[in-house]
């Protein structure tokens, strides 16, 4: 029970359905967050981030400036300073006299690659290990946990850097470090969710009909766990944007002259007293898209199970 | 086992009439401890040496409070747990050392209903998809003839069809047990065990499903165990009963029988604290009240489990283990009494003995 | 004047999904040595329109009037509610396991309650623990008091519930489904402390529950509710033996065992509504075998049907009872009073 | 409960032995030669040195006879030498651990004080102003990478509050606090207030959750009935029977930055362990990187087990059972 | 990582100025000093290499006080036989004497120029120090020059030859030693293949070290020291003022070298020593109260105490001097984005010094498959010198202020320099479509693709995007190939297999000469011999001209470096012709110091403030 505004247990009332029966949970949970303003909000800023990623190019072109083109001529003082924001570049330059608008943009395409494609790797080799462990019974799950445990035992930053300095930078070395130290966590989480849906009773009535192990965890099992999967993932994205900026401040990052917020930012740092635009709009995006994948996290949650407060995923 | 000579209401049975025979079932569950490895610290002593029949057609009402391994029975007759000895014979067959392949054919005739109509169907699935479960895993229709079957099933008991893409959300509490009632119908079985099908449901619609429930057995000649710790739902619903205390068949007879004349000390109990829904029998009525709780079934106590409680405990009764014997004579050379009466207990209450502790 | 006196008492709570009308102008009075029984099906309201009195049902808008020994409960500051609450009225809740604190001790807990009202000494709030213990029959209270809760089975938990709810001897306790959690013979056993109990201490008692034979066991009068609302109330035997609601009636007759026969149930259609989307006129009338174009336009009021005894129900006062003529009458009414076209009402989907 | 803690303890070897081959693997396995990096350009000049040293430091030897070495000096509590400053590996992290505990340490204090005092006040008044701010201020601590908001604090706090002659904030460094508790604290500050500031968001949203869950529970409407005040029902009951999952997640938390603090201690020029591992990956010395990574593993392994233990003094259920 | 903002980012940490008292040499450095194209002399009046300008030497010198410096990262080595970084430099200015020694002076000729330490006089043929071959140097030692033992003790020559018998021990910690001495002093070789095989314990160390002599190293008696070289060296001087050729007191036989051990006893006979030291974290000097000022002419004992801070990166550091909490940079410099706000509000603080090298460049590997082995062509090279844009590259580094366009392989203030530029391009800006050009009719009409091999720390990446940039232009797309800084010699610039199998095209590494002047040696030999490639070899690309080969050899054993200079040059021409690398420029080096710092003198040997000449303003 996880109510405390509204009801004590045995007084839930029955919710009234006939506006929205036959609706799958998905369509209800739908139709909450179309309710939810900040959800809106949230939603359509990062539409619109996707968006901004997928039409990088076009956009760039209309702005005038290439990600890498640096302009030598209006885009840094003699003494190698970004310039500020001017009719050149609305935004400013970076310390290469390179469009921070246009970098922003393309900053956009790196950091959500990034920031998705870990955070869905980590979750699909979390579901997949937790629900191995807290579905196959008790010799497995000690094995399997005690692996979770060896990962969150790592101190992480360190050895991403030290497993990037050994095997080199990119971005798929990157993608696969995040994912690497994130699985564990929805792991564990799966894992628990998986021990107590195995509990329930559908899945003893799944198997009083006789139904396989793997019929359960797919059928039975795997749709329960969308809900907190789908609700970790949102919330897994901006952290997996922010680690990406971190392992680019100590010098791990995405390779360039590809623009990502983190680089951006991780350069900016030398300059940021004389630059304030430098460290400012790439921080505002990351900021903003941290802060709206988080809200819609919150509101996600809050959609899928409008009995549950706002937790926060451990 | 039980001495099954005497006339049920309805003439003479032939011995095969026995749908279900269990042969001493015993149901340890382990308590484990330790990070690797495990090791067994003791034992749950859920259902501990029960001995029980179930003829074809009748419906078998199981009573007992928490804990006195009426669902762990269930579930051993289901095989949904292996059994830690003993044997379960179902329609001729040993399904007690079965494995999971070999228990494929089974599940098709013994099918289960549970109590929680929020948590025996799948929150994320449609409904359809629910009841047409056991089609898809016994593989037996498809396609359109599934959706069609369905909605017959639906239809049955009383669910529109058409509601056939709902959710278990979009359902009141009875009408999800009816999607239970369903599913469990689906493959035309031989048994259905009701594990507590109308605890978690109002008086109005615990009658709407008991109704169902009647009918549909009726209409397909259906077998139930029928476990509830409602007394009378029991009695309403029952043709024989078994009263379980502490992982032990106490007591069993013809329903009427049974609530008439009650011969273990626990049954008599039992029954006068349960409520009535009539101010003038409550106040006449006498209670009984036990003294204490029911002990753990980690460790139980010797001889006859319900000494501790029980106001007609004598020294015997902390050693001799009862066992189920007819009538209420314990002489040695008793003549055995014909109505299928049984209880676990060397001093029965005679009819009219009145019991101490009564207020 | 009533020890309580509820007037008229609305609890509302928005929610994403809309207004729930939890409870919808319910009126009742309980007094010292008193007890009442409030009968209903989940969600009908009962819990809330008690323990809103002492602000335990989670906020929610209320709106009438509660008199608790003259003083309204819903105009009160905190502090004052607060003071009543425990000192005044005590309650005692369903699930005895989950309402004892899990992490201190059972004496610690009677403790603490005796000493956020009173200023004693530790050693005399112990003292006092003890015997409370004792005197709801825990054995061994002495050594028992310094038990956590899960060290107690659940009769035992109920036991030491109870014995806080009177540590500080209050005038009224709300028992809200003390024994459902339990099974049969303890129930027994606490239905009987309880009465034990309030004979001793000669308070008010209101007894929240949805088994009839819990109610037939302890109540002095009965208040029975549906979708929000106080549909009947009467004495005891009146409520049994001559009902007058088809709700009331209904309820009755979905007892096995009840009717006495052995044939088929008689249960009430449909599920109960929506507290969002509340039928219109008289919210059983979906399912009501009685059902006339009256109950689907205009609420019926409580209104008296005999001495003390009150019915929210259209048909008329003499009405009441369970006999097959009392039906048949019934029928008959409901018959004359619909006009031809207008559709039964939709029963069971 | 020793049998308990034994075998807690053999797992927690376990789980270090693991990590222990897994970072020596990662190493071993990557194509680079010590020797030569050490010697620099010389290694040119001086072959014959340079096999001399790769002898010395036993890298001419196969994987596992290195291996074995490195597990026979480890059970003599000894963890080698440097490669790089040829200081045992043992006094290096002596000198670096208070700093990175000193750091850890009152960071975790603040974040858990003002974290679980923001959460339970937004969860007492979910929805409310108060509750929507808190969660807003947790979520930008959240977003903000941390490196960025040290850059800032060290900007403003101590630069150019400096700059106006306000000179309370040092802008970094470190004094033990056995040599001065007052500057101590004075120059952990801000690097204090870098570090809390991303979990107390973690905290806040988690103390949040878990009240908004307890306050919901039976005993505290039972608390509520006996006409307690609110703050004893929420702090007393309320959050004493929440504290279990945030000890937890504290316990963890705080071991994970005995490890080191990386990002925190290079904003503030601190030589904690996380530069020194840092600069130890820059330097591959090995020594010390397996040293760090071990040490930040035992951590820990050590605070997952007073964790449990702290279960069986907070839950008396745990401690009966 | 703040590793990387290390000032000196290269291979090479150390180096000596070449300050031979030669007129020719002295010319050379004063065009440096007008390398901002200010104009200047080498007195230096005005400009962005002023080095008078912040020395802030008013008032009379004050004693007391603790010199505050803070910076990065700890020194390399604590021991004379090892220590190689110029910061290590910088601090055994304080606790350790050489022979020789670099005064501190605003005269940049001065402060290049050898000048006796322990040494009573300079030698030279006139005075009898240095025989008519050129072979024997007699040196004598300075009494009252003594070791902070208790009780104190005068050092000896024979202090001094155990000093050079310490420098070839068979451990990781005598890295650089041998190999300036080896091939110059007799003896040190043979010595030095012994010294090889023993096993490294102290108890080994001792018995060789007693028991084996340097035949071209003697102590005729305890005042006395006899070097006999192999062939005369006009540089010899300038090897004796290296940190290596110390003294070692006795005491050192008891440790490893620069063992833990070692470093917590440290022995000093300069004017402080070291009371604390907690490794990468702090020092404590004291003064010694051995050293006497009267006995050490280049050195002054005025603070009471340095302490010494390890932590913060440069804008830390910056920061921290900039509020007045830290006096003096570490290992650190003014960050190059902070220079011109200072400059422009003429803070005082702030000094500009140049430096004498050619850092970064762009190097090319001419073994290199890729492209059908473009690289291997002359006009490919030639083709991408002309497209570099220098001054793209200079504003990386602080544009003008703080670093000039190089066009030729010798960087000023080393032997040989002549200003001239082959591939001038208009303003130094590079010239894309001659490159293009040029690279159409070498056959690459579509381009090229090259491998970049570039470190991720400091500013290389930008450097490396910036050459990205200019190619791109000229249509040759540059790939990256990040590198950790640790690795970026030992895997890829100095493994010729990695060069022969086309990891990397072009990289932008640097070179610090280790000493300036006469440094045929420490130049064009490293870097353009062909004859040393090979494993762990600075000739990155494998370039190889005979010609060059002959100059450098001729070059390398001149007398003199006037006899020397037109050989290097002959060199450069040749390698500029082969554009075998494209220089990019020559930088300056901006320090700061508090307002309390007085006389600040920089050394250009270590392009930092000597840390003996400063005094505190008694006031603060």
């Amino acid at each position: 029970m996880s109510t405390t505004e509204l009801f004590e247990s045995a007084e839930v009332p029955t919710i009234d359905t006939s506006g929205t029966l036959g609706r799958s949970p998905w369509q209800l949970a739908w139709a909450r967050l179309r309710r939810d303003r900040v959800a809106l909000v949230c939603g359509a800023f990062i539409v619109l981030l996707g968006l901004v990623a997928a039409f990088a190019g076009p956009l760039s072109k209309l702005i005038g400036w290439s990600p890498t083109q640096q302009d030598r001529i209006n885009g840094l003082t003699p003494d190698g300073l970004p310039a500020p924001p001017s009719v050149h570049h609305l935004l400013g330059t970076d310390n290469l006299g390179r469009d921070v608008l246009v970098r922003v943009i393309y900053g956009t395409r790196v950091s959500l690659a990034v920031g998705v494609a870990a955070a869905v790797a980590a979750v699909l080799i979390g579901v997949i290990v937790g629900l191995i462990a807290g579905y196959f019974g008790p010799a497995v799950d000690a094995i399997v946990s005690r692996l979770m445990d060896v990962v969150l035992s790592f101190p992480f930053l360190l050895f991403a850097i030290a497993l990037v300095s050994v095997v080199g930078p990119s971005e798929l070395v990157e993608i696969g470090v995040i994912a690497f130290f994130s699985w564990a966590a929805v792991g564990r989480i799966v894992r628990g969710q998986t021990l107590s849906i195995r509990e329930k009773e559908y899945i003893e009535a799944a198997r009083s009909l006789g139904a396989s192990d793997r019929r359960i965890m797919f059928v039975d099992v795997l749709p329960n766990l969308v809900a907190p999967v789908l609700v970790y993932t949102t919330l897994l994205i901006p952290v997996s944007i922010v680690f990406e900026a971190t392992l680019s401040y100590l010098g791990v990052g995405i390779i360039p002259p590809t623009p990502s917020w983190g680089n951006m930012i991780s350069d900016a740092q030398d300059v940021y007293q004389q630059a304030w635009w430098f460290l400012l709009f790439p921080g505002i995006a990351l900021i903003a898209t941290t802060l709206a994948f988080n809200l819609l996290g919150d509101s996600v949650r809050d959609a899928l199970d409008p009995r549950t407060e706002r937790l926060f995923a451990k | 086992m039980i001495e099954d000579t005497p006339q049920p209401p309805a003439g003479t049975r032939p011995a095969d009439d026995d749908l279900v025979r269990a042969t001493g079932v015993v149901k340890y569950f382990p308590i484990r401890r330790g990070i690797i490895f495990k090791h067994e610290i003791g034992q749950v002593r859920a259902v501990d040496g029960v001995d029980l029949t179930v003829r074809r057609g009748e419906t078998l009402g199981l009573v007992g409070e928490t804990g006195c391994g009426k669902s762990t029975l269930a579930r051993c007759l289901t095989r949904l747990y292996p059994l830690t000895a003993g044997q379960v014979v179902f329609d001729g067959t040993d399904i007690s050392t079965l494995n999971r392949g070999q228990l494929r054919p089974f599940r098709r005739d013994v099918q289960m209903i549970f109590q929680d109509p929020y948590g025996s169907l799948n929150p994320r699935r449609r409904v359809g998809s629910i009841i047409g479960d056991p089609f898809a895993i016994h593989g037996v229709a498809d396609g359109a003839e599934r959706k069609r079957k369905v909605q017959e099933l639906m239809e049955l008991v009383g669910l529109n069809p058409e509601h056939y893409n709902r959710f278990p959300a979009d359902f009141s509490g009875g009408q999800r047990q009816r999607i239970g009632v369903a599913r469990a119908l689906a493959l035309r079985p031989k048994l259905i065990v009701c594990d507590e099908p109308v605890s978690a449901l109002d008086v109005s619609i615990q009658a709407q499903i008991i109704n169902l429930l009647e009918s549909l057995q009726d209409d397909f000649g259906l077998t139930y165990v029928f476990i509830a710790h409602d007394l009378s739902v029991v009695e309403h619903v029952s043709d024989r009963v078994g009263v379980m205390y502490l992982g032990r068949l106490v007591e069993l007879a013809e329903v009427d029988e049974l609530y008439r004349h009650p011969h273990h000390p626990y049954t008599v109990a039992l029954l006068s604290a349960a409520g009535t829904p009539d101010p003038n029998k409550a106040r006449k009525r006498e209670r009984i009240l036990l003294t204490g709780d029911v002990p753990s079934p980690i460790d139980p106590p010797s001889g006859c489990r319900f000494h501790p409680r029980c106001p007609k405990a004598r020294d015997r009764c902390s050693v001799d283990d009862p066992v189920l014997m007819p009538g209420t004579d314990r002489r040695p050379g008793a003549e055995p009494t014909g109505d299928g009466h049984v209880t676990a207990c060397h001093y029965p209450v005679l009819p009219g003995e009145v019991l101490a502790g009564r207020t | 004047m009533a020890l309580l006196e509820v007037r008229d008492l609305t609890v509302e709570f928005p929610t994403t999904d809309g207004l729930v009308k939890a409870v919808r102008g319910v009126s009742f009075e309980v007094d010292s040595g008193e007890t009442l029984g409030i009968v209903g099906e989940s969600g009908s309201g009962k819990t809330v329109c008690t323990l809103s009195l002492i602000g335990l049902a989670g906020g929610g808008r209320r709106g009438g009037q509660a008199l608790f020994r003259g003083q309204d409960l819903l105009t009160m500051s905190a502090d004052e509610l607060r003071a009543v609450r425990g000192a005044g009225i005590a309650a005692i809740f369903q699930d005895p396991l989950s309402s004892l604190h899990p992490l201190y001790r059972v004496g610690w807990q009677i403790v603490e309650m005796i000493r956020s009202h009173e200023d004693v000494s530790k050693a005399v709030a112990r003292k006092r623990a003890i015997d409370l213990l004792g005197l709801v029959g825990i054995p061994q209270p002495a050594r028992r008091v310094d038990d956590y809760p899960h060290q107690f089975s659940g009769g035992m938990r109920q036991r030491a519930m109870i014995a806080m709810a009177l540590a500080l001897n209050p005038d009224l306790v709300i028992a809200d489904e003390p024994t459902t959690a339990l099974d049969a013979t303890v129930q027994a056993q606490v239905i009987d402390l309880m009465v034990r109990l309030q004979k001793e201490f000669h308070s008010g008692l209101i007894m929240i529950t949805h088994d009839l034979g819990v109610v037939a066991d302890i109540a002095d009068r009965v208040l029975v509710m549906y979708a929000g609302k106080a549909v009947e109330t009467a004495e005891l035997d009146d409520v049994f033996y001559h009902p007058h609601h088809p709700y009331t009636k209904g309820l009755l007759e979905s007892i096995p065992g009840a009717s006495g026969t052995r044939g088929k149930l008689r249960p009430i259609p449909g599920s109960p509504p929506s507290l969002i989307r509340l039928p219109s006129g008289c919210s059983f009338h979906p399912r009501c075998r009685y059902v006339m174009d009256r109950c689907l336009t205009d609420e019926p009021p409580l209104m008296d049907v005999g001495a003390a005894h009150r019915s929210a129900c259209w048909l008329p006062a003499t009405l009441s009872g369970l006999a097959e003529g009392t039906e048949a009458q019934r029928m008959k009414v409901a018959e004359a009073a619909r006009s031809e076209d207008t559709p039964v009402a939709e029963g069971e989907s | 409960m020793v049998r308990f803690l034994i075998r807690r303890l053999l797992t927690g070897v376990l789980v270090v032995w693991l990590i222990s081959v897994i970072v020596f693997a990662i190493f071993f396995i990557a194509p680079h030669n010590v020797a030569q990096l050490l010697l620099g350009k010389f290694a040119a000049q001086n072959q014959q040195l340079v096999q001399t040293v790769t002898k010395q430091l036993g890298l001419d030897q196969p994987i596992w006879v290195q291996y074995a070495h490195f597990l026979n000096r480890l059970f003599h509590g000894d963890l080698g030498y440097s490669y790089y400053s040829h200081e045992p590996v043992t006094s290096l992290i002596k000198a670096a651990l208070p700093i990175t505990a000193s750091l850890a340490i009152g960071a975790a204090i603040i974040w858990v004080v003002a974290g679980v005092l923001i959460g339970v006040l937004s969860a007492t008044r979910p929805r409310s102003f108060t509750d929507r701010l808190a969660t807003l201020f947790a979520l930008i601590g959240l977003s903000f990478p941390t490196f960025v908001l040290g850059l800032l604090l060290l900007y403003f706090f101590f630069y150019q509050l400096h700059l106006a002659g306000v000179t309370f904030f040092p802008g970094g460094g470190y004094v033990p606090l056995t040599q001065n508790p007052g500057q101590w604290a004075q120059h952990l500050i801000l690097p204090w207030i870098t570090l809390a500031v991303a979990s107390m968001a973690v905290y806040v949203r988690l103390t949040r959750g878990q009240m908004l869950e307890v306050l919901g529970e039976d005993y505290v409407r039972t608390a509520r009935s006996k006409g307690l005040r609110p703050l004893r029902v929420t702090y007393r009951h309320g959050l004493r029977a929440a504290l279990v999952p945030i000890v937890t997640q504290f316990g963890i938390d705080v071991a994970t930055l005995l490890g080191g603090a990386i990002v925190t201690e290079q904003v503030f020029g601190l030589n904690g362990l996380g530069r020194m591992s840092v600069q130890a990956v820059t330097n591959q010395d090995e020594p010390v990187i397996i040293a760090v990574v071990l040490l930040a593993a035992v951590f820990v392994v050590v605070a997952n087990i007073v964790v449990d233990l702290l279960y069986a003094v907070l839950d008396p259920r745990v401690r009966l059972s | 990582m703040t590793a990387n903002r290390r000032r000196h980012p290269m291979l090479t940490k150390r180096r000596t100025a070449a300050g031979v008292s030669m007129v020719g040499v002295a010319l050379l450095l004063a065009a440096a000093c007008s390398g901002g194209g200010t104009k200047s002399t080498t007195t230096g009046a005005s400009g962005p290499a002023n080095r008078a300008a912040n020395v802030n030497a008013s008032g009379s010198p004050t004693k007391g006080g603790t010199l505050k410096l803070i910076g990065n990262a700890d020194v390399d080595h604590l021991d004379t036989a090892a220590a190689y970084y110029t910061t290590t430099s910088t601090l055994m200015r304080s606790f350790t004497r050489q022979l020789f020694a670099y005064p501190a002076s605003t005269n940049t000729t001065t402060a290049n120029t050898p000048a006796a330490d322990v040494a009573t006089q300079v030698p030279t043929k006139s005075n009898g120090g240095i025989s008519s071959d050129g072979k024997t140097y007699t040196i004598h030692i300075r009494q009252g020059v003594k070791w902070d033992t208790s009780p104190a003790r005068q050092v000896t020559a024979s202090d001094f030859v155990l000093g050079f018998k310490r420098l070839c021990n068979p451990t990781q910690n005598s890295v650089g030693a041998p190999g300036y001495y080896e091939g110059v002093i007799a003896g040190m070789d043979t010595y030095c293949k012994g010294f090889a095989k023993v096993p490294a314990t102290v108890g080994a160390f001792k018995s060789y070290i007693n028991g084996n002599q340097i035949s071209g190293i003697q102590a005729t008696d305890a005042s006395t020291l006899k070097f006999t070289l192999v062939k005369p060296a006009g540089d010899f001087l300038n090897i004796l003022a290296l940190t290596f050729s110390s003294a070692a007191p006795t005491e050192y036989l008891n440790y490893l070298p620069d063992s833990a051990d070692f470093r917590q006893h440290t022995v000093s006979d300069g004017p402080y020593s070291i009371a604390k030291y907690v490794p990468n974290q702090s020092y404590m000097l004291d003064r010694n109260p051995a050293w006497s000022q009267s006995a050490d002419p280049i050195r002054h004992q005025y603070p009471d105490h340095i302490q010494v801070t390890l932590g913060p990166d440069e804008n830390g550091v910056q920061q921290q001097i900039q509020a007045g909490t830290q006096d003096l940079q570490w290992d650190t410099t003014v960050p190059t984005t902070d220079v011109p706000k200072l400059k422009s509000t003429n803070d005082a603080r702030l000094g500009i010094y140049p430096n004498f090298d050619t850092n970064p460049f762009l190097t090319f590997n001419m073994q290199s498959p890729n492209n059908g082995g473009a690289l291997k062509k002359v006009a490919v090279r030639q083709a991408i010198a002309y497209a570099i844009d220098k001054v793209a590259l200079g504003q990386i580094y602080g544009g003008p202020t703080l670093n000039t366009p190089l066009n030729q392989v010798v960087p000023p203030g080393n032997v040989g320099y002549q200003k001239y530029s082959m591939y001038q391009t208009p303003g130094n800006r590079g010239d894309a479509a001659k490159c293009k050009t040029m690279l159409k009719d070498a056959g690459y009409p579509n381009g090229l693709t090259l491998k970049d091999v570039y470190r991720t720390s400091g500013k290389h990446p930008a450097v490396y995007q910036s050459v990205q940039a200019d190619l791109a232009k000229c249509g040759i797309t540059v790939k990256g190939t990040p590198s950790a800084a640790s690795d970026y010699y030992g895997k890829y610039l100095s493994d010729p297999t990695a060069a022969r199998s086309g990891v990397w095209d072009i990289s932008e590494p640097g070179w610090v000469p280790d000493w300036f002047g006469n440094n045929a040696r420490a130049i064009i030999e490293p870097l353009f011999d062909g004859r040393n490639y090979g494993p762990g070899s600075t000739n990155w690309g494998d370039y190889n001209n005979a010609a060059v080969n002959a100059d450098i050899d001729k070059a390398l054993a001149a007398d003199t470096p006037a006899a020397a200079a037109p050989y290097v040059h002959s060199a450069d021409l040749q390698i500029m012709k082969d554009a075998a690398f494209v220089p990019f420029q020559t930088q300056s080096t901006p320090l700061f110091r508090s307002t309390r710092v007085h006389n600040a003198i920089e050394s250009p040997f270590t392009a930092a403030y000597d840390i003996t000449q400063v005094w505190l303003n008694p006031s603060s």
